[in-house]
């Protein structure tokens, strides 16, 4: 019987155990999990600040998850993989593989800035551990600034505001959102959220001393706390101190395959095929992660499984602006306004390559699906798409088909 | 599994699905007291490309791209296979509307998730959109 | 202009109940309601109403009736509301008055003054649930002598005939007088009953020859959809030479309902009226019609039953009579009170007698005359019940039609609107919206519920008489009491009245 | 309060039988043994016999046995019958005087052929003749009633019980082949004398035990084919339909018993496919003389003599056989007393006919 080892304790692990035991019942799996929590969901934390959610739901499948699916799992840090061996050593011990999941995700990045360690209270906040940590200095009181203006340092902005209500955010970027939304978009959601929050924009911070954060325009903040989310950095090491091919992730194939046998990975740490680009690419979305977790599980179990249909997509509410965007955002743009809203979809040679919707998004996922599917919008006018859409601008005996129940769409 | 078919050739687009969806969900015992004066917003919505009608909810999917989407474990599987939307976990993220080929799930004004879930956790023991087509344009079957 | 039309119903809507669903609006093809958009609920214009209960039966909060307009003319009793409203309509239109369905006059429906006999004591009821109780019937002419060959065994070659599991069959109903669907219901029950239906003189719809085992193909007056493999598709071709809701008239099926398939399995152009003549040109005296009975049978090499379908009118049995000599196989008689897609309301309301009336006195005439062997009886002109089957066996028939009976199984409220083409029910209609509305899965399964309950309920009460076998009931006018009639109407039903020995 | 034919009689009865598979003659006298052991299945109201073999020597003429009710009706009788019929000897039948039996009509019997101009005038044969004078005398001369009419046999009935119907008419004293008897328990008559039983049509005799529900459609398929019922009793309508099946049809009395009741189709269904022509046939060309509802019947007929149970078995039919005797009865009893031990016993099946003929056929 195969020996599953998996290295991560996060939702591309997930999506693997689910693969493996949907190929394999009772599989003998482990699991190395170095953040030493059982599976939860990283992106509630900001919803745990928000106390829009609780603690123990962010451990989304219950605590005993990894007991329900009759997983091991071993708290600890996988410092070493011994590819000859067929082995990983972690805090000591060797944990023996047939099939080994690389799953370990990313790192928030912190850059070297002057006078950082002056700063007394400062965060990350990309795990529960961030979460918790903010959280307690959050409730002692004090001004908070943010550094970074991307989903993370936004996501971060509504939980804390759930505290007080002087945040401020800084970005170099010009706007906020710079990664996951064009400008346009990213100047509505400025525009509509810039009553709740003071952003600093354009803003390149040159130092900090002590509770003061300094710019290159020589502006100044001051604050009691400082979190930093400038982004993340996928953890390689592992694998590339063992000769596994890698870019700013791990590359893998289709299969999630690395280029090293018997090893697979998948998750925040890959780069990965995507389906509008056609490329490899780091995605770092939750479904992404799931699915190619799933993908290399079934493979890793002697299926052949291939994850060709992963795109960059994005749902999140902030502040009760509702942003999603799927897609990438190239070819030729179709834009219009809704009162408040703002829509935008992106067509080559009459296929739907990426969308923003800003505010009203009922029924976005046709269009995803079409972005998915490479499914010509043939007569459909795109700026009808944009302003609401249902089954009926499938072809008819697609719809007629999935209706009927003979066919998935 | 169990699931909801539409045969189309027989909507009548008369849109009862759609309220008595609504009150199949609305936990109240007396359909006028759940409807009267109330703007519905049914599980199971009537489409049409101008020619035909269908009631379209959900596929419930045997890989459902809402349920590996959602971040807040809301939505799973039955051991039916019937796709469940718990609505005291889901934190409204959208995930779930972003993602689903059919446009069957939606976050409602009270800012969660939510779909058809075959009348199984009410009282109606069968869909009542099927129970209540008058043309048997919406049926409940193995395929 | 004065509007002189007064609603004949008032649409009564609850609107504590009203939900502004707006199904009943979308329902309607008359009309009738409305959501108005300012008042914020739905009205309704009773004057559009004729009463089919679609909405009242799709409303999901039963918010809504249709009751009888109580306004009323000073009452008389000679001049009903009713002559004077119609005289108001023909003062307008000039027209004949048109109707559908069959006759909804106040005479006497002798059926419901008619009784059934059970056992008590000296002979045992016979239960159908432990014991055999048999339906079958076979329509046909009966040989007269028996052949034996050689060794003496006997030759059983028997004329065509039809093979029922029970006495009933769906009367002649035009493809075109009704939907596509309601022909496609009927068609899959008489198959799936081992029964059959009949085209009517509509022609046959390609789609339907693999019922053909099941169908009858009617030849009428006007042979529209008649040709060779039409005959041959058949099981039995009937002769119409009457209906009961019209005797002596033709048929109009105006060119608004001949649209495509219709048009094209009548074999006629697309939008020109279809109109049978009064009587077959070809048939102006009963030996005319023997040569069009032997004429068929040539055609069908004396493969398949010729029916001759009559009205019933007031000397039917002499007519049954020359019928029963004519060579066809099984007569078929259709009471007053019939149903019809549509016919002049004076001749629908005031032509023809009762079906109990005229097969109390064919049945007994063919039998004065030896000849009731010679046909099958199949009597037909509402026959609404299980017990209306019993009660027209025991009179002396081999089976009845049911048309209007089938109609209301598939929905028909009898709002008897047929003629405007309009049915809500997507029965009498080739509107294809209308028409979608009648599903034939559901329509079958109903007919076909019906019936069973139907045979049932045959069997029960044949039971109850202690007969285990319908052949045992047929003409059995002893199992027959009447309540309430006189002298002559017993004598022509042939039975004693409750309460004689 | 009407008399018999005026209206419809339910009855139930005794009936038995006793049969000689050689041929031989013996006396009346068991027969009435036989059927007075079920005196309680009568009610004293009507009670006959009707007896094969009783008429040797005049065994080529036709043996009518007549009621006469009315002193005129013996006169125009006789009148009628010299028209047609070469007259070979008439007498009263002779009767015993006992108290049991009282009210009797005039009871005569004459011997008597068809003239020739009268059979060419029918042109079916002698029997044909028979039949419409049986049928023009009973229903055209008041008072008139012609109740045996069958040659070399004769039926004997009365209103009282059997036995006393038996040593009345001095059964004793008569020897033949065949004795079947029947006693009556009509539910709402006097009974007369011409509604007793045995019922008999030229040589063909029925007794029955039952009441059938098919009743009134048998009659009228009867009276459409020439026949009068005129006592409406079930014993009538089925002696007419054997004598239709058998006489004008030509049917066997197997043949005629898969008529009166017939297989169910269940059972013809899955018949060979040859037998399910047969069978379906029959069913379907003689429907209207398909008998339902309770029935046990004894048929005699020349040279034989037939059981037959309804197609449900409603009524109960015990056949015993002794050598080369055969006993029949509705009750075991009615048997043994006669014949207290047999070869074998066994009881007729439901529509099952048990057909007994003479060694040689007929007499």
């Amino acid at each position: 019987m195969n020996k599953y080892v998996l290295i991560g304790g996060s939702i591309a692990t997930e999506g693997a155990i689910e693969g493996i035991l949907s190929a394999e019942k009772n599989a003998d799996i482990t699991v190395l999990c170095g953040e030493k929590r059982p599976l939860y969901s990283r992106p509630l934390i900001s919803y745990a600040l928000e106390k829009k959610t609780t603690d123990e739901k962010m451990y989304f499948h219950g605590e005993d998850y990894y007991e329900k699916k009759g997983v091991k799992a071993v708290y600890a840090v996988a410092e070493k993989i011994d590819p000859e061996k067929k082995v990983v050593i972690a805090e000591g011990k060797e944990y023996p593989y047939d099939e080994l999941l690389v799953a370990t995700g990313s790192k928030p990045f912190v850059p070297p800035i002057k006078g950082l360690e002056s700063v007394g209270k400062k965060h990350t906040f990309y795990t529960m551990d961030d979460m918790l940590g903010l959280r307690a200095d959050l409730e002692k009181g004090g001004k908070v600034l943010i550094v970074g203006a991307g989903l993370i340092g936004m996501k971060c902005a509504e939980g804390v505001k759930e505290y007080r209500d002087d945040i401020v955010i800084a970005d170099m970027a010009p706007r906020p959102l710079p990664a996951a939304t064009t400008p346009e978009a990213g100047n509505i959601v400025q525009e509509r959220l810039s009553s709740i929050i003071d952003f600093r924009l354009n803003a390149a911070l040159d130092r900090f001393d002590g509770n003061k954060a300094v710019f290159g325009s020589g502006e100044e903040v001051t604050f009691d706390i400082l979190v930093l989310a400038l982004g993340v950095r996928p953890q390689v090491e592992l694998l590339k101190e063992i000769g596994a091919e890698v870019n700013r992730g791990i590359i893998v194939n289709e299969k999630m395959q690395t280029n090293l046998p018997h090893i697979y990975a998948a998750g925040d740490v890959v780069e990965s095929y995507e389906a509008v680009g056609e490329s490899k690419r780091l995605l770092q979305l939750f479904p992404s992660a799931y699915l190619g977790g799933k993908t290399a599980g079934r493979n890793m179990a002697g299926e052949d499984s291939r994850f060709l249909t992963d795109i960059p997509m994005n749902a999140t509410n902030l502040f009760g602006v509702r942003i999603m965007s799927a897609g990438l955002f190239v070819g030729e743009k179709t834009e219009v306004t809704v009162g408040e809203d703002y829509r935008a979809l992106y067509t080559e040679g009459g296929v739907i390559k990426g969308f923003i919707l800003i505010g009203e998004s009922a029924r976005a996922g046709i269009l995803t699906d079409f972005i998915r599917k490479k499914r010509s919008i043939g007569t459909l006018d795109a700026k009808e798409l944009l302003a609401g859409r249902d089954l009926s601008v499938y072809p008819a005996e697609e719809r007629r088909a999935a209706l009927g129940g003979k066919y998935e769409i | 599994m169990k699931k909801i078919y539409v045969k189309e050739e027989w909507c009548l687009g008369c849109h009862l699905c759609e309220f008595e969806c609504t009150y199949a969900n609305s936990g109240i015992g007396n359909i006028v007291l759940a409807l009267k004066d109330k703007e519905i917003d049914p599980n199971v919505k009537v489409q049409s490309d101008g020619k035909i009608t269908f009631a379209v909810s959900c596929r419930h999917c045997d890989e459902p791209l809402c349920i590996s989407a959602c971040i807040s474990g809301a939505l799973s599987k039955d051991e039916t296979g019937a796709v469940m939307v718990d609505r005291s976990k889901c934190v409204g993220c959208g995930s779930c509307v972003m993602v689903c080929p059919y446009g069957a799930v939606r976050i409602t004004k009270e800012g969660t998730a939510n779909k058809c879930q075959l009348c199984m956790n009410n009282s109606c023991g069968e869909p009542l959109c099927v129970k209540k087509c008058p043309n048997g344009a919406i049926v409940y079957e193995e395929k | 202009m004065i509007d002189y039309n007064v609603a004949p119903f008032e649409v009564v809507r609850d609107y504590d109940k009203c939900v502004n669903c707006r199904v009943c609006e979308r329902q309607c093809s008359n009309e009738v309601h409305r959501y108005e958009e300012g008042f914020g609920k739905m009205i309704s214009d009773s004057t559009k109403c004729v009463d089919c209960q679609r909405c009242v039966c799709l409303c999901p909060t039963k918010a809504l009736k249709i009751v009888p307009n109580q306004n009323s003319f000073r009452p008389n009793v000679n001049w009903q509301q009713k002559y004077l409203t119609e005289i108001y309509k023909q003062a307008e239109s000039g027209g004949v008055l048109l109707s559908s369905m069959g006759n909804p006059e106040p005479f006497p429906v002798y059926f419901d003054k008619i009784l059934i006999n059970a056992s008590q004591v000296t002979n045992p009821s016979i239960d159908p649930l432990r014991e055999p109780m048999e339906t079958r019937v076979f329509l046909g002419a009966k040989p007269q002598n028996i052949q034996r060959d050689a060794e003496g065994k006997i030759v059983a070659k028997l004329p065509p005939r039809l093979k029922l599991s029970m006495p009933v069959m769906f009367s002649a109903m035009s493809y075109g007088s009704i939907s596509y669907n309601a022909h496609a219901a009927l068609a899959r029950a008489a198959e799936k009953l081992g029964i059959y239906y009949n085209t009517g003189e509509g022609g046959l719809h390609k789609d339907f020859y693999k019922y053909s085992a099941n169908t009858i193909v009617q030849v009428a007056s006007g042979r529209f959809g008649v040709h060779k493999d039409y005959l041959e598709d058949g099981a039995a071709i009937e002769i119409k030479i009457g209906q009961g809701a019209k005797p002596g008239i033709g048929g109009h099926l105006p060119g608004a309902k001949i649209v495509g398939d219709v048009s094209m399995t009548r074999m006629i152009p697309e939008g020109s009226d279809a109109v049978s003549p009064a009587p077959h040109h070809d048939i102006y005296s009963i030996e005319d019609l023997r040569q069009l009975v032997y004429s068929i049978k040539e055609a069908t090499e004396y493969k398949k039953p010729v029916i001759v379908k009559i009205a019933a009118v007031h000397n039917v049995a002499a007519i049954a009579s020359g019928i029963a000599r004519s060579g066809a196989d099984i007569i078929a008689i259709d009471g007053f009170r019939g149903g019809t897609g549509a016919a002049p309301t004076r001749i629908r309301d005031n032509v023809g007698i009762p079906i109990e009336l005229a097969l109390g006195s064919v049945d007994q005439r063919l039998r004065e005359e030896n000849i009731r062997d010679n046909v099958s009886l199949v009597v037909a002109g509402s026959i609404r019940s299980s017990a209306d089957v019993v009660k027209s066996i025991c009179l002396g028939a081999d089976a009845v039609y049911i048309g209007s009976a089938s109609l209301v199984a598939m929905g028909c409220h009898l709002c008897r609107t047929c003629n405007y083409g309009k049915c809500n029910w997507g029965i009498a209609t080739q509107r294809p919206d209308l028409v979608k509305r009648l599903n034939p899965d559901i329509a079958a399964e109903r007919l076909i519920n019906m019936l069973t309950a139907w045979n049932h309920e045959i069997q029960e009460m044949m039971g109850g008489m202690g007969i285990n076998s319908i052949e045992a009931l047929r003409g059995n006018r002893l199992m027959l009491r009447g309540v309430g009639l006189n002298e002559r109407e017993l004598a022509v039903l042939g039975i004693k009245h409750a309460g004689e020995v | 309060m009407l008399l018999e034919g005026e209206f419809r009689i339910p009855a139930g009865c005794a009936i038995s039988a006793i049969f000689d598979k050689t041929g031989a003659r013996f006396s009346g006298e068991s027969i009435i043994d036989s059927i007075a052991v079920m005196r309680d299945r009568s009610n004293g109201l009507g009670g006959g016999f009707a007896c094969y073999g009783i008429y040797p020597d005049k065994k080529d003429l036709y043996a009518f046995h007549v009621f006469f009710t009315i002193h005129s009706a013996r006169k125009d009788f006789e009148e009628y019958i010299a028209r047609y019929y070469e007259i070979d000897s008439d007498e009263d039948i002779p009767t015993r005087k006992i108290p049991e039996i009282v009210d009797e009509p005039e009871i005569r019997r004459y011997f008597v052929y068809p003239k020739q101009k009268y059979i060419d005038f029918v042109k079916t044969g002698p029997d044909e003749c028979v039949f419409r004078t049986v049928f023009a005398v009973n229903t055209e001369i008041k008072g008139a009633y012609i109740f045996s009419s069958g040659k070399n046999m004769g039926i004997f009935k009365a209103v009282g019980f059997p036995e006393d119907v038996g040593r009345f008419y001095r059964l004793d004293s008569y020897e033949g082949y065949l004795f079947t008897a029947h006693g009556r328990y009509p539910t709402n008559t006097p009974g007369w004398w011409g509604g007793a039983h045995p019922f008999g049509l030229l040589d063909l005799s029925v007794v029955h035990n039952g009441e059938i529900s098919s009743y009134d459609a048998n009659r009228r398929a009867m009276e459409m084919y020439g026949y009068k019922c005129t006592l409406l009793t079930d014993t009538e309508v089925i002696t007419y339909i054997l004598d239709y099946l058998t006489r004008k049809k030509g049917l066997t009395f197997k043949e005629s018993a898969e008529v009166i009741a017939a297989p169910f189709w269940t059972r013809i269904d899955r018949m060979s496919e040859t037998e399910k022509a047969r069978a379906t046939y029959l069913r379907d060309v003689f429907s209207a003389e398909l008998v339902t509802g309770p029935f046990s019947i004894i048929v005699g007929f020349d040279g034989g003599v037939m059981a037959l149970n309804d197609r449900l078995k409603l009524r109960t039919l015990a056949v015993a056989e002794k050598g080369d005797k055969v006993y029949m009865a509705s009750e075991e009893a009615a048997i043994r007393r006669v014949c207290p031990s047999f070869d074998k016993m066994f009881y007729a099946e439901g529509g099952k006919p048990i057909v007994y003929r003479v060694k040689g056929g007929k007499q």
